[in-house]
């Protein structure tokens, strides 16, 4: 993909209001399943050969698909627009299966596709020097960027949403949205190190704030203790503009050294194609199952989870397993799976190699039985990976999952074709160019105004306010300061998340920024801050952004440490909402040119789309995060005083 | 003194990570029996006055407000348990439910 | 002196316990829960985590662990083991320690830089500090709870077996400020706070003199390689 | 397919903490009939092959040996569910065990 990184959010709005129906044409009708369901056992020891899924459902073959070109298909339901299966019809000459239905809608969707940013993305990759880019290892694109930090180390960063999963259940939400970001690292071939979380709430006193702030800071509490990485700071604002979609990003960090790092793509006709990691199960189907509560009775078809559940010890099992699979070399491409599950995986993985991939989907390990094919392309189950081996490492290769109780399966192998083709239980049900799925999806020049109120807004200055008159008046006014949530100590969050673990913590909060060693014999480490200012973003977008970059490179650059590379996370109403629009590309403009300026490139983020209560768009929040090297952590530099008699000054105007 | 009883499980179409490592643990040990564990929560309330057809109502409405989250969880179980204790031992075959 | 930490599948705290006895000059040996042997280590760590994600109860999987069985044999033999945090609910479920480690009362996972006063300097692990002496290491856990009935506790308190108290504020809800206790011989020590996070200057608690230069963990190593040497 | 429930719950002598923090908020949403609360847990094992007294007896030593940490805890019950679903809802006044 040429935008930067990949998923955004794993249930958009959108996606989710027109998703809500799911491939009923191949859907098998059951009685009322019995309790519980959840029965497949889980072995300690993995098995290579794979636990057939049930054979009965009955597929959508592409033989099928040719012999009944007049089928009528819920594309609409799946959130596809009629052009765009029209366009689908094109590609393939003729229609598509259930299961090329599937793929297409999740991974056309907004937030697999940037189909209404892409065009404004581009910039990052466009307003550039060589001299930005010289310690770019890996640039946008990828799943995250990787810089070359010196003596041989490199780093990898990103920052992700989870909005719209973390107000439907704020514990859950907020965890996995953790799970997802290290996953991203873990496939650069890195060791995660150092996590941070942005959160934006709304107003303190609302009655369903308190229920979305405790789930959310206790579900990344507990992921991120969980796989042991050190949170090393983060933002928490409160605002009603956030009440009904309050905002949750996670930022990972990790660290390889030059020769570890991994990319995302098949390559090599015969190696195979592994799936490893959790079962699959039914959970956040096309992110789009929320709003199918509707058919969550017991007498319709199986109920489809509207959330999904981390399991933070299978992640944190399945980081060790990577990286002993990278240490002994048995990986030669890797991709983690996240919003748009298989679909995403194996398109993405055979678009960016040279051939194509043939894969036997039955073959996947299956937490519910009941799953049909077209569900389990989809399925966003969390803690898989899918790798591609080399057959004669393949042997090792599980070795070394079975050492970590990994299940694992082998679906199949990359091809010459060019063409990816998924079977099901022996019948093609897929036979694409991957090319289509992952990276031509729609493009989209979506209608741009320039918000009417917004000069009325700006002209509403603080000049036009009482000036307290008397002590007592300065005094309130301290008060009410001291006393807003926004400005009060962020202790009763951050006493919650450890930032000892791993031993290399050299700053957190309550810093301006976190600091990580990376070199226990050199002390070579790096700073990491993230900043934003919805209010500043609400009047002006483009200078908004500016100083969110300006804020977080100061906040490194104050550490000690030298800024080196930028990632965000665009965080942004409805993009056919021209308005919002229009603040979108001020903000991507704004930012480009002050990355430009400031001469540190952008290497990576994500795009959250469809963040509003009602029909009225949060504030735009471009969250803003700039990485800093640092030769020796051991001369830091704190935010708080330090010794007895030091000098104070203040510097800049 | 009566012991209302409230039971909550995870939903069945959702990973239960605690049922899973439960069952991994089995295996480990050597059960190759028991297929699968789900693991839930299990509320003993008491009160001081005798529980009639009101307070059932109102522990049924606290088991779904807030004993149990009902995005992930069901309540599947709301018992009046006669005397101070349960019994450490329940007996087999008994079947808590229709 | 070797001293051995074992891996846990969710151990978290493993390599900065390796870490923790290198700094102390010690041979850290790392070692895995499925061996069933020991490799010829001198002492045993069980470091901190969440093995096998805590979900039944903290340490209670990892309990059952093959290697498990071995510490339990070298441990009844005298050799100095030490549980931090989850390895102190491993202690306590594998019962080479008594009581046991529940929920926090405040409900939430708990990160401070936590005052303790030594009570016991006589086991494997404290011989080092002086009795009374007031310590400052970080504390990080979900499940730090210290319980044991009325009569347990006072048989412990009797037996001088309470290794650590809390001091000025208790984080978990521990009974009678019960931060870490022994066994009879005073070769198994369990503790839920993390001496390993507080022996390198630059990376552990704050202390007056300087951010983050906290180092009293270390001596829970050099006592350990101490009481090995008097064998 | 049988499901075999096994109730743990923490030693009625001893601090619980959770238990003691729904009570505190049963207080705060106004209710006064509820004296006292305590959170346990309840497994559900599935088997593949029919329950016999073999199986109840390895669950037994299951329940008292990984289920359960006795120091602190008991197993308040052990009980065969016929047919494979429990309830969503329990009828009132049903008693688990004598
Ligand atoms: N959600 C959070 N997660 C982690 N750290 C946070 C979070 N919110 C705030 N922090 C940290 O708390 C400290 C104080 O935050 P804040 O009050 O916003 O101060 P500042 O305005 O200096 O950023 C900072 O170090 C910040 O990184």
């Amino acid at each position: 993909m040429d935008a930067p990184g990949i998923h955004t959010d794993s249930s958009v709005a959108e996606e989710a209001g027109s998703r809500a129906g799911r491939i009923d044409s191949t859907r098998r009708h059951r009685t009322a399943t019995p309790l519980p369901r959840d029965v497949r056992p889980y072995r300690g020891a993995p098995s290579a050969v794979s636990t057939p899924a049930s054979p009965t459902a009955v597929a959508d073959t592409v033989e099928n698909a040719k012999a009944t070109p007049e089928k009528e298909q819920p594309y609409g339901a799946l959130g596809l627009k009629p052009d765009e299966y029209a366009k689908i019809g094109e590609i393939l000459g003729r229609r598509p299966t259930s299961g090329e239905l599937a793929m297409y809608s999740v991974m056309w969707s907004e937030h697999c596709s940037y189909k209404s940013s892409k065009i404004y993305l581009r910039q990052f990759g466009q307003k550039v020097t060589p001299e930005m880019t010289k310690n770019l290892m890996v640039g946008m694109g990828e799943n995250a960027g990787v810089v070359d930090i010196g003596e041989g180390w490199a780093v990898t960063f990103k920052v992700e949403s989870h909005n719209h999963p973390s107000y439907i259940e704020p514990f859950q939400g907020a965890a996995t949205g953790v799970g997802g970001i290290v996953r991203d690292i873990i496939s650069m071939g890195a060791r995660p190190v150092a996590v941070m979380d942005q959160l934006r709430f709304g107003k303190i006193d609302d009655p369903d704030t308190a229920r979305v702030v405790h789930g959310v800071t206790s579900g990344i509490s507990f992921y991120g203790n969980c796989l042991g990485l050190p949170n090393i700071g983060g933002e928490t604002y409160f605002d009603p503009v956030y009440q009904g979609n309050p905002l949750v990003n996670a930022l990972s960090v990790g660290v390889l050294r030059h020769e570890d790092l991994h990319l995302a793509n098949a390559t090599g006709a015969g190696n195979k194609v592994v799936l490893f990691g959790a079962r699959t199960g039914g959970d956040g189907i096309g992110g789009a199952s929320i709003l199918a509560s509707d058919s969550f009775d017991s007498t319709g078809p199986t109920k489809r989870p509207a959330v999904q559940v981390g399991d933070p010890f299978a992640e944190k099992v399945l980081i060790e397993c990577c990286l002993e699979l990278y240490r002994d070399d048995l990986v030669q491409g890797i991709q983690d799976l996240g919003a748009a599950g298989i679909s995403c995986a194996t398109s993405e993985l055979a678009s960016n190699g040279d051939g194509g991939m043939h894969v036997e989907l039955s073959h996947v390990l299956l937490r519910d039985p009941s799953l049909t094919p077209e569900e389990i392309l989809m399925s966003e189950s969390q803690e898989r990976m899918m790798a591609i081996v080399e057959p004669e490492k393949l042997d090792a290769f599980l070795a070394v999952t079975a050492k970590w109780d990994v299940e694992t399966s082998v679906l199949g192998e990359v091809t010459g074709t060019g063409r990816l083709v998924i079977d099901w239980h022996g019948e093609e049900i897929v036979n694409v160019d991957p090319r289509t799925v992952a990276i031509d999806g729609p493009v989209y020049e979506r209608p741009v105004a320039y918000p009417t109120w917004i000069d009325a807004l700006n002209a509403d200055t603080a000049s036009t306010l009482p000036r307290p008159q008397t002590s007592d008046e300065i005094l309130s006014q301290f008060l009410a300061l001291v006393a807003s949530p926004n400005l009060a100590s962020k202790n009763w969050i951050t006493d919650q998340y450890d930032y000892y673990v791993l031993g290399n913590t050299a700053l957190s909060f309550p810093d301006d920024g976190g600091m990580i060693r990376v070199d226990e014999e050199s002390g070579l480490g790096f700073a990491i801050a993230t900043d934003a200012n919805g209010r500043y973003c609400q009047l002006d977008p483009s200078q908004g952004a500016k100083l969110a970059l300006a804020e977080a490179y100061r906040n490194v650059a104050v550490s000690g440490a030298v800024p080196a590379a930028v990632t965000d996370c665009l965080n942004f109403g409805s993009p056919e909402n021209p308005e919002v629009m229009w603040q979108f590309s001020q903000a991507v403009e704004g930012l480009s040119d002050a990355c430009l300026e400031l001469g540190i490139p952008v290497t990576g983020g994500n795009v959250s789309f469809y963040n509003q209560t009602g029909d009225t768009p949060i504030f735009p929040t471009p969250v803003v995060g700039v990485l800093g090297i640092i030769d020796d952590v051991a001369r830091r530099v704190p935010s708080g005083w330090q010794d007895e008699g030091h000098n104070i000054y203040l510097l800049g105007t | 003194m009566p012991t209302i009883v409230v039971d909550v499980m995870p939903k069945a179409e959702l990973l239960d990570p605690q049922g899973k490592a439960v069952a991994g643990a089995l295996a480990r040990l050597g059960n190759n029996e028991i297929t699968g564990v789900r693991v839930g929560k299990r509320f003993e309330l008491t009160t001081d006055g005798p529980v009639d057809d009101a307070t059932l109502a109102e522990v049924r409405r606290i088991a779904d407000d807030l004993l149990s989250n009902s995005v992930i969880e069901n309540v599947v179980g709301v018992t009046v348990v006669d005397g101070a204790t349960v019994s450490t031992e329940a007996g087999t075959g008994e079947t808590v439910a229709p | 002196m070797r001293i051995g930490v074992v891996t846990f599948p969710g151990s978290l705290d493993d390599r900065d316990a390796l870490r923790a006895v290198r700094l102390a000059d010690a041979e850290p040996v790392a070692l895995w829960h499925g061996a069933h042997d020991l490799d010829g280590v001198d002492a045993i760590v069980l470091p901190g985590g969440f093995s096998y994600g805590d979900y039944l109860r903290a340490g209670a999987i990892a309990a059952h662990a093959p290697i498990m069985a071995e510490v339990i044999d070298a441990a009844g033999k005298g050799m100095p083991v030490l549980g931090i945090c989850n390895g102190f609910q491993m202690l306590t479920e594998a019962h080479l320690l008594p009581g046991g480690l529940i929920r926090n009362d405040v409900g939430t996972f708990v990160r401070r830089d936590q005052a303790l006063r030594v009570e016991q300097t006589d086991t494997a692990w404290t011989n080092g500090f002086t009795a009374g002496q007031e310590i400052v290491i970080p504390l990080k856990n979900g499940e730090g709870g210290f319980i044991a009935s009325d009569d347990e506790l006072d048989r412990i308190e009797g037996e001088g077996r309470v290794a650590f108290r809390y001091l000025g504020l208790n984080p978990n809800g521990s009974l009678r400020d019960i931060a870490g206790v022994t066994n009879e011989r005073g070769n198994v020590v369990g503790l839920m706070p993390h001496p390993e996070h507080a022996t390198e200057i630059g990376f552990g608690p704050d202390t007056a003199d300087a951010m983050r230069s906290g180092i009293d963990g270390l001596t829970f190593f050099t006592s350990a390689i101490r009481a090995l040497q008097a064998v």
